[in-house]
């Protein structure tokens, strides 16, 4: 089976199959091999590929759809598919919104800088979040018209929660 | 010694005074928000009391409830640790009223340097220098504008309140001034009730040294050399180090002097941390006066061998300190690499979250005061560091490569957190050779080091992602195929599979 | 320096080399047996490579198989560790013959040192006092029992290879005598296979006091003070410290002396361990020496500040010591407690199994070695002892009782372990005065004491088991519903448990 | 609901009951109180009963209807049986074999030193087992004879195999 990764934005091609209860790889540079996967506790895993080993971790966040690679302290939010699916989602017609404003991180809206309706400038400040004991500003990514806020001050988001959409350009 | 202490705090800070006590066979009780009753420092103390809410006010800064727990639960003595209580006098004064021991100086000389404005006066008074700054806190913008002009660009504004970076703001030029003073204003006020704002001359490649003393209550006063705290991030500390490797033993001795100065000139007792900044000519000013256990006291404590925390109770027993301040040395080098859930590569920004995975590393010459476990959700409340890693070895080289060794043996997965970051640090040239001042990260492309790490690894993380994608996809094909067997017409959906597979192979 | 490192071992043991060889940043390569596929010492180094079979002698004993992995990974140089091939002059020979260094003596002082009765004779022309015992091995019961009236019993039975305890046996009278050479003689064959006992005169009340030495290859031979390694069980060391409390500074010097007397007879270098036995008279007598890295080493190198391991890899790579033995100190105090797999109740049987719950300790003055991680099961092929957890203070209280606030804070559920029976070591009367000898777990009732805390213990422990079962129990009726639905005449089933409930309510 | 707790052979009471999400239990002596029971992880519970906190380990093993707990650092095998239960077993008449020579610890056997039909004393040594580099000499529990030995020279046994069996007396 052919899988498609996507890290941080790039995308990686592998070909990985079952065989014998061993997994065998293929990189698209040729690099291919025969790998031990050991899962040594819930969400721990022990790759063997060959002498090189390989811990990491690998778990799903709430409320998303990534996995999570964590190896040598490097966080890595992946998203994969095969490409039997990837034919299949695009046969669905899904698009991603780019009109909204999520939170970075969990955390308390501390104060709203505009309403609905305004028209902002790209870097001018929306609002004002405080998590962990320190204050962020969140600035807006372009120059556009609010839609409609999501939130108000004094609420307590989850990370990714959506603050407030624009009107489309 | 005190029949039972309460700790007033939270974190790994609460552990490391319940080992002490421990250690002194003191019987501990501990306090909690609702967030923390699953939390480390309640898991392993054998009695802890809920205070409900979560906000700092409704519970770790509840003077009133922790008080009345401390009666009922027969403590006669509370440490505050760190942040929180440790630095209100009106909390030390509700101790003394109810009989109850604080650990910690007198409320007066807690009074007299909690105000950093005071603090200014009471150093100069001392003849210890001082960086310029005004006197009292600015009124109005004017008066900021003027000051700013007077000593010149850039500046630093301060809350008189002030810790851990908090209402702290950098401003370079006038027309960030109006803002960054509301900033300040508003975070000053959330974090403290108290919107005051001063302003001080912001020193060029300063280096941040601070002076660890230990005073008794019969005047005796020890310092325990200083430590070098200029890697910073978003005006808080990440890295700290003794000896410095900046300052050579005359300075050393002549700014730990000055430290000893300000103490006693508030007769102060209990451990207490005086912070000063040395700029590029190496001339110093007292920056002011943290009376407190700090954040990074493990490093003095493995380069001199002295407990600190011990001490600190000992010293609120009304014991005498039997030392003698020739016989304190500072001997091998240790490092500090302070441990945070949060996003490097994204302004730092906290990152809770539920810790998946946790392997503390366990090596000669480290030392690890962890607040937190494998299973256990950081919560967003709180401050954002859960561990403090240190190493200790003969020399600063060795203490950097077992820094490295630990690091690179550290497993926490689930929050994002800055270990890479500090392994890239403690492999950078200008931290190598010990040549960097709190300018150290703006000089520093961390971000394209962790970039070039994290791609020499991409092929794995491909492997590792793709193999649990499949296993994980196993499941759900189970259940596909439950339906299907339910779904008895399962034709259809079977030859779109079909069609998808003969598109590709 | 190296160019690669291959660690012949496994465990807690092969942690510590690859931590000091990674700061030395010399790269590392490791081996495993099947059952070790995934222990810590693979996690944890890069690369690893596989011997087939779990005994030592398919695997960790498996000279050829060894010395080919070295020459294909590019390995120059090989650690043994302690165990295994760490004393086996053939391995040492043929890494020599393989161009590998072998991070370890000579093989010719190996073998001087090797066979204990060629050590014994050696100590003796050294000047050094030796235990009485038989010159040769024995080769009959007659010959054993004539030793034995002459010398008068106790005797103690013991391998010429021997090492670990294994092959060793206490003889209180004639009539065991027969039945303990037979089965010295059996563990020494499967052990070593060597099947030679002799006989030595078993002293009572002795102290094991061990001279820590280090020697270069040009002839600068230091000794790191002693370690006090008297609490045993089963002939095997559980508690080790440094310095020893039974001993003062004149004697403490005389017999490390003696240690390095032995160590340059023998022409000397890399880490060696010389052991001694003290009397109750305190005349101390050569007991055997160990060449090679011993497993309470960590006690030395808190006390001194001294890397040993590193100072191992240094003097294989041919460099010089420059120290200098006066600036050698001895300060402070620290203890080592071995955390074995086992069940002190039952005779300290070995109870190896699966770890369900691990939180190592990771306290202010602690250090912990360990090789095993949560979710590893502990094979039955090898050693028991899983970690080794260390304290160190400014005096021996200080360590006591940061042994103690560890040992508490210790969570180690899954396979039974000795970490209670460490407490209450720790906690009494004899241990804390410092008064014992190898005979401490003669005169110790610990079975009382444990069953004591146990009994302490025992409403938590009811609690903890209804209520675990209670939540079991939910799933088990959940497949009793289902059960249900699929019989569906079910009222034969139900009536019956109305019945009981009946009968009790 | 009442349970009846064995633990290394001793037996002990206690009524445990949940309402509105909270456990009530009560010991014959009276003591009785509310209990909050928190899993931190497979196995591992926090349990607070008031300001008193517990920290704990609950599994079973593998082939062993006990339930282990450890705390403390010590290790508890323990029965549980509600009343109900009892009964029905009672009822069903199954009776413990106690002509059987189990292996104490997981290891390997080294020799046997008894053949089938053998008359042997209390102490003597039946079999000779290594586990962890330590050889263990098994004795006869009492004096009988041999009915059936169940395993050879050289086997590896699991915790609890049954080595031997004697004719009942």
């Amino acid at each position: 089976m052919k899988y498609e990764i996507e890290i941080d934005g790039e995308n990686f091609e592998i070909e990985l199959n079952k065989e014998d209860g061993k997994f065998k790889y293929e990189f698209p540079d040729g690099e291919k091999g025969e790998i031990t996967l050991m899962e040594l506790n819930k969400s721990e895993f022990f790759l063997k590929k060959g002498s090189d080993n390989y811990h990491f971790y690998s778990y799903k966040k709430e409320n998303n759809d990534e996995i999570s690679i964590s190896h040598g302290n490097c966080c890595y939010e992946v998203k994969v598919s095969d490409f039997r699916k990837r034919i299949l989602k695009k046969m669905s017609g899904v698009e991603e919104n780019v009109n909204r404003i999520v939170a970075p991180m969990p955390g308390k809206i501390v104060s709203i800088n505009v309403e609905e309706g305004d028209e902002v400038d790209k870097d001018s400040v929306l609002l004002v979040m405080e998590a962990m004991k320190m204050e962020n500003l969140l600035k807006s990514p372009r120059s556009g018209k609010i839609k409609k806020i999501h939130v108000k001050s004094g609420d307590s988001v989850e990370a990714k929660a959506t603050l407030l959409d624009f009107f489309e350009e | 010694m005190f029949k039972k202490v309460l700790i007033a705090n939270r974190g790994e800070i609460a552990l490391r005074i319940m080992r002490a006590a421990k250690e002194l066979k003191i019987p501990v009780v501990t306090i909690h928000s609702d967030a923390d009753i699953s939390a480390l420092h309640v898991l392993l103390s054998p009695e802890s009391y809920h205070l409900e809410g979560v906000t700092p006010s409704e519970t770790y800064l509840n003077i009133d409830k922790i008080i009345e727990i401390a009666k009922k639960s027969g403590a006669d003595a509370i440490h505050p640790g760190y942040g929180f209580l440790s630095e209100n006098e009106k909390f030390a004064k509700a101790c003394e009223e109810n009989g109850i021991t604080f650990i910690g100086p007198s409320p007066s000389s807690m009074k007299a340097m909690g105000d950093k404005l005071r603090a200014r006066e009471l150093a100069k008074k001392a003849g210890v220098p001082v960086i310029p700054g005004t006197e009292k806190p600015i009124t109005s913008l004017e008066e900021a504008k003027a000051f700013a002009n007077e000593v010149g660009y850039p500046i630093i504004l301060k809350a008189p309140a002030g810790g851990g970076g908090r209402g702290m703001r950098l401003v370079k030029s006038e027309d960030e001034l109006k803002n960054s003073i509301e900033s300040a204003k508003r975070e000053s006020l959330g974090a403290f009730g108290d919107d005051r704002i001063y302003i001080e001359k912001y020193l060029e490649e300063p280096h941040h040294i601070e002076i660890q003393v230990v005073a008794d209550k019969f005047g005796n006063t020890f310092h325990l050399f200083e430590r070098e705290c200029s890697i910073q991030r978003r005006h808080q500390k990440v890295i700290e180090e003794s000896p410095s490797p900046f300052i050579d033993n005359k300075l050393r001795l002549e700014i730990a002097r000055n430290g000893v100065k300000i103490a006693k000139a508030v007769g102060y007792f209990n451990a207490g941390t005086i912070e000063f900044l040395v700029d590029k000519y190496k001339k110093f000013y007292f920056l002011e006066m943290n009376t407190r256990l700090q954040v990074e006291h493990p490093v003095t404590e493995l380069v001199t061998g002295i407990d600190i925390v011990k001490a600190q109770f000992k010293i609120a027993a009304g014991e005498k300190l039997d030392w003698k301040q020739e016989n304190i040395k500072q001997s091998g080098h240790a490092i500090e690499a302070r441990i945070y859930a949060e996003d490097v590569l994204n302004n730092f920004n906290p990152s809770p979250g539920k810790i998946v995975g946790l392997i503390n590393p366990s090596n000669p010459g480290t030392r690890i005061d962890t607040g937190v476990y494998q299973g256990y959700t950081i919560p967003i409340y709180y401050d954002s560091m859960i561990a403090k890693l240190l190493s200790y070895g003969e020399t600063r080289e060795e203490a950097i490569n077992r820094m490295l060794v630990a690091l690179n043996e550290y497993r926490l997965a689930g929050v994002k957190n800055n270990i890479v970051f500090h392994k890239i640090v403690m492999e950078s040239k200008n931290f190598l050779e010990g040549k960097y001042s709190t300018n150290f990260l703006n000089e520093f492309d961390y971000v394209s080091e962790i970039k070039k790490i994290r791609n020499e690894n991409i092929k794995n993380v491909i492997l590792a992602a793709s193999l649990t994608y499949k296993m994980m996809e196993k499941d759900i094909k189970s259940v596909d195929e439950r339906e299907k067997s339910r779904w008895k017409t399962s034709g259809r959906i079977e030859s779109i599979y079909k069609n998808s597979f003969r598109l590709l192979y």
